[in-house]
């Protein structure tokens, strides 16, 4: 045991310097690819199609969404996503967008949860129209300050909630969110990974999410974010718009307060 | 049809620059789907894009061009109000066409 | 306002075909450029592709801006802006010498714009981004290696 | 250095006081662990069940006390299992593909596929190699600096098969303990870190 510590000293003393370099101009680099990349989002065309479907007559009871209350008034778009997840009085529930969407497609337009819930992300073959919704709505927050509350009891809850989530290994690589997000400066590959826990790391993060996925080829809510986030943590797959989801989400977006929201964003 | 772009044409000092975000697939024919199936090719194969009725940009893809295709020129002359539209047509005969009018570059 | 001319665009569209009532008014410029090239696009390299042009390697020059990204983080999705400084500059042709098919993109320029573009190409390993300038009947070069990167997580 | 769940909320972001109780809080956020996940494709819902390891990790945020760390890191190195033959050393080609594919036990792997060594996501290990993680520290010229002796190539295999009996709360997956990695791919990444002919203890990092 004595022997494997000092091991592990003499391990983690390895010459970083000499590759540090070579890893500073990597980093340069594909910063300079990012950048050019920047302009011209595709995420704009699902922001597009996102609004269509928000003013389109849908389900069984054939009504858009224009009347959903996403917080700050039956259809104010303006602005909502920016104070999302908040607690909602009259689901009694802390939810975040894609939940909240869930209840206003349930309940103003007659949409079966069930049908929703199978497969509310976007493949190649089929556009999701809740992710668009999302898209649209997220957008219309953009150059706004992020401004969760955790004055209700019940957002704070959540908050609590979501840390723990955070910090939970399981799974057969022992991993949690902690695992790559929560030191500065680390990468996986050549993906730069947020440290989750500080202000910065959180805003810079939350506040370009949803996002288009280049290697994708397709927008991304953040709901999808948390679902292959617990894919590679080699996790179950979590139930979408759950108190789990909704928690983690309500953490990571209180901690991104006061930054500007600047989505939806262009990630690799 | 095709979906709708998102066009974007501002004038600055006598020159109008054109951004144009195209949704479309560009799908290679090289991809194989979950089954093990080829996917056909289905990529746009030309553009063009006029001012007030003039040609000002001619394209022509391949496969190689991008999901989502974006693409920025400039031409001389537009003005405030002129319109600008481009239209695109791909292999399987599908066409679309879009027109926003020229901005006030800040 | 973008929004309602968008659903105009697309009623016509819907209603008439648009590239079809394009050609029937004669919009769509007849020429070389009003057909997909599809020789020079099926080239599977560039010595195919400069057969196909009728035309040696051309020297590169300086008048020749490309940019291009030293690392690409995904290959799908490669940006690539050419200038061109060279008086009369016709077409501009973007390559990348390791696809399948080497012709990525060929654009015209009628008199009055600008010989620039910017646009994004799929490269599906390090290769190099050529283009080829057409300005005043000549051809020139300019030639750029974009390394391409794998993802993490296993993609 | 015991940190816990206290003192995190202390040094929490949003720092306002606590809502409910602590063990209230801890007790519902793994009722809602435990309820809102759903069996895909291999990754089965007993995978968020916390095995005595990933509890005490859990509990003390990576920084247990270090009576509770000495006695759980024996137990994890009682699990290795060293190769019957003794052989510790593959083949670093083998080593280095592995060290390349991060798939394996997601739930959009399939149970047959072969499983990665996921190595380069969060080490650095040919200098060659662009894109590397740095989770964990370089690996690069790992055999060239340290030799490749029966002890550092037995040190190198046990800490592959269960890292968690070196460092209990290290980030570093227990590839063998787990059943990701066979005998024979622990014996090519050991020869990937030891081999003098490797990837990984050749070539100078490229210049700036």
């Amino acid at each position: 045991m004595k022997t494997s510590r000092m091991l592990l000293a003499l391990t983690l003393a390895a010459p970083l310097s000499v590759f540090a370099a070579d890893e500073d101009r990597s980093a340069e680099e594909i910063a300079k690819y990012r950048e050019m990349i920047s302009d011209g989002n595709p995420a704009e065309l699902d922001e597009m199609r996102g609004e269509e479907v928000w003013k389109t007559p849908a389900g069984s009871n054939k009504a858009t969404l224009e009347k959903c209350d996403l917080g700050k008034g039956p259809g104010v778009v303006k602005g909502a996503y920016a104070e999302l997840p908040r607690y909602f009085p009259d689901t009694k529930r802390v939810q975040d967008l894609e939940s909240r969407l869930l209840t206003c497609m349930t309940t103003l337009q007659g949409i079966p949860e069930a049908d929703i819930v199978k497969a509310p992300f976007s493949t190649e073959k089929k556009k999701s129209d809740i992710e668009a919704v999302v898209a649209y709505v997220a957008g219309q927050s953009r150059g706004m300050k992020m401004a969760v509350s955790l004055k209700h009891p019940k957002a704070k809850e959540a908050y609590e909630i979501g840390k723990r989530i955070f910090y939970y290994r399981a799974g057969p690589y022992d991993f949690a969110c902690a695992t790559c997000h929560s030191e500065n400066g680390r990468r996986i590959r050549l993906q730069d990974l947020p440290n989750l826990t500080t202000n910065i790391g959180a805003q810079r993060t939350y506040t370009v999410w949803p996002a288009y996925r280049v290697s994708q080829g397709l927008f991304r809510s953040f709901q999808w974010r948390l679902n292959d986030c617990f894919r590679q943590q080699r996790f179950p797959e979590p139930v979408y718009g759950s108190e789990l989801t909704v928690a983690l989400t309500m953490f990571l977006a209180a901690n991104a307060n006061d930054a500007k929201y600047d989505g939806p964003g262009l990630k690799r | 049809m095709g979906s709708p772009m998102k066009i974007r044409a501002a004038v600055k000092d006598g020159v109008t620059e054109v951004k144009v975000l195209m949704q479309h697939d560009m799908e290679t024919g090289l991809r194989k789907d979950a089954a093990g199936a080829v996917i056909p090719a289905w990529f746009i194969t030309e553009l063009t894009a006029k001012h007030n009725g003039r040609v000002v940009l001619e394209a022509q893809f391949g496969t190689a061009v991008s999901k989502n295709p974006y693409l920025v020129f400039r031409f001389k002359g537009g003005a405030k109000g002129d319109k600008v539209t481009v239209s695109w047509k791909d292999n399987k005969d599908d066409s679309r066409s879009d027109e926003v009018e020229i901005a006030e570059k800040a | 306002m973008v929004n309602l001319e968008r659903r105009q665009a697309l009623k016509t569209g819907g209603a008439l075909g648009l590239w079809g009532l394009f050609l029937s008014l004669g919009l769509v410029p007849q020429g070389a450029q009003a057909e997909w090239n599809k020789p020079l696009f099926s080239a599977k390299t560039m010595n195919e592709a400069l057969d196909g042009l009728g035309a040696i390697l051309p020297a590169s020059s300086e008048a020749i801006a490309l940019t291009v990204p030293e690392i690409a983080e995904n290959g799908a999705v490669v940006p690539v802006s050419v200038t061109s400084t060279l008086p009369d500059t016709t077409r501009i042709m973007v390559f990348v010498d390791k696809n399948p098919n080497v012709l990525a993109a060929d654009f015209s320029f009628p008199a009055g714009t600008e010989g620039f573009v910017t646009t994004r190409v799929k490269m599906g390993q390090t290769a190099q981004v050529i283009v080829l300038v057409k300005a005043d009947g000549k051809l020139y070069r300019a030639a750029r290696e974009v390394k391409v990167t794998q993802g993490g997580c296993g993609g | 250095m015991k940190k816990t769940w206290m003192s995190l909320l202390a040094l929490s972001v949003c720092g306002s006081a606590l809502a409910a109780g602590q063990t209230g809080l801890d007790a519902k956020a793994t009722a809602v662990i435990k309820r809102d996940f759903r069996e895909k494709g291999i990754a089965k819902v007993e995978r968020v069940n916390q095995d005595e390891v990933q509890a005490t990790c859990t509990k003390y945020l990576d920084h247990p006390p270090h009576a509770v760390q000495d006695k759980l890191e024996k137990q994890q190195a009682a699990t290795i299992k060293y190769p019957a033959d003794g052989k510790l050393m593959g083949d670093w080609k083998a080593g280095e593909k592995l060290a390349q594919s991060g798939r394996g036990m997601t739930w959009s792997d399939k149970a047959e596929d072969p499983v990665g060594g996921n190595c380069y996501n969060c080490h650095q290990l040919s200098p060659k190699e662009i894109a590397y993680g740095t989770i964990g520290p370089s690996l690069a010229h790992f055999g060239r600096n340290r030799g490749n002796t029966p002890e550092m190539q037995k040190y190198v295999y046990g800490r592959i098969y269960n890292a968690k009996a070196f460092n209990l709360c290290t980030n570093m997956p227990r590839f063998g303990h787990v059943g990701a990695l066979t005998e024979t791919q622990i014996r090519d990444l050991v020869a990937l870190l030891l081999d003098p002919e490797s990837v990984v203890n050749k070539d100078e990092p490229a210049k700036k």
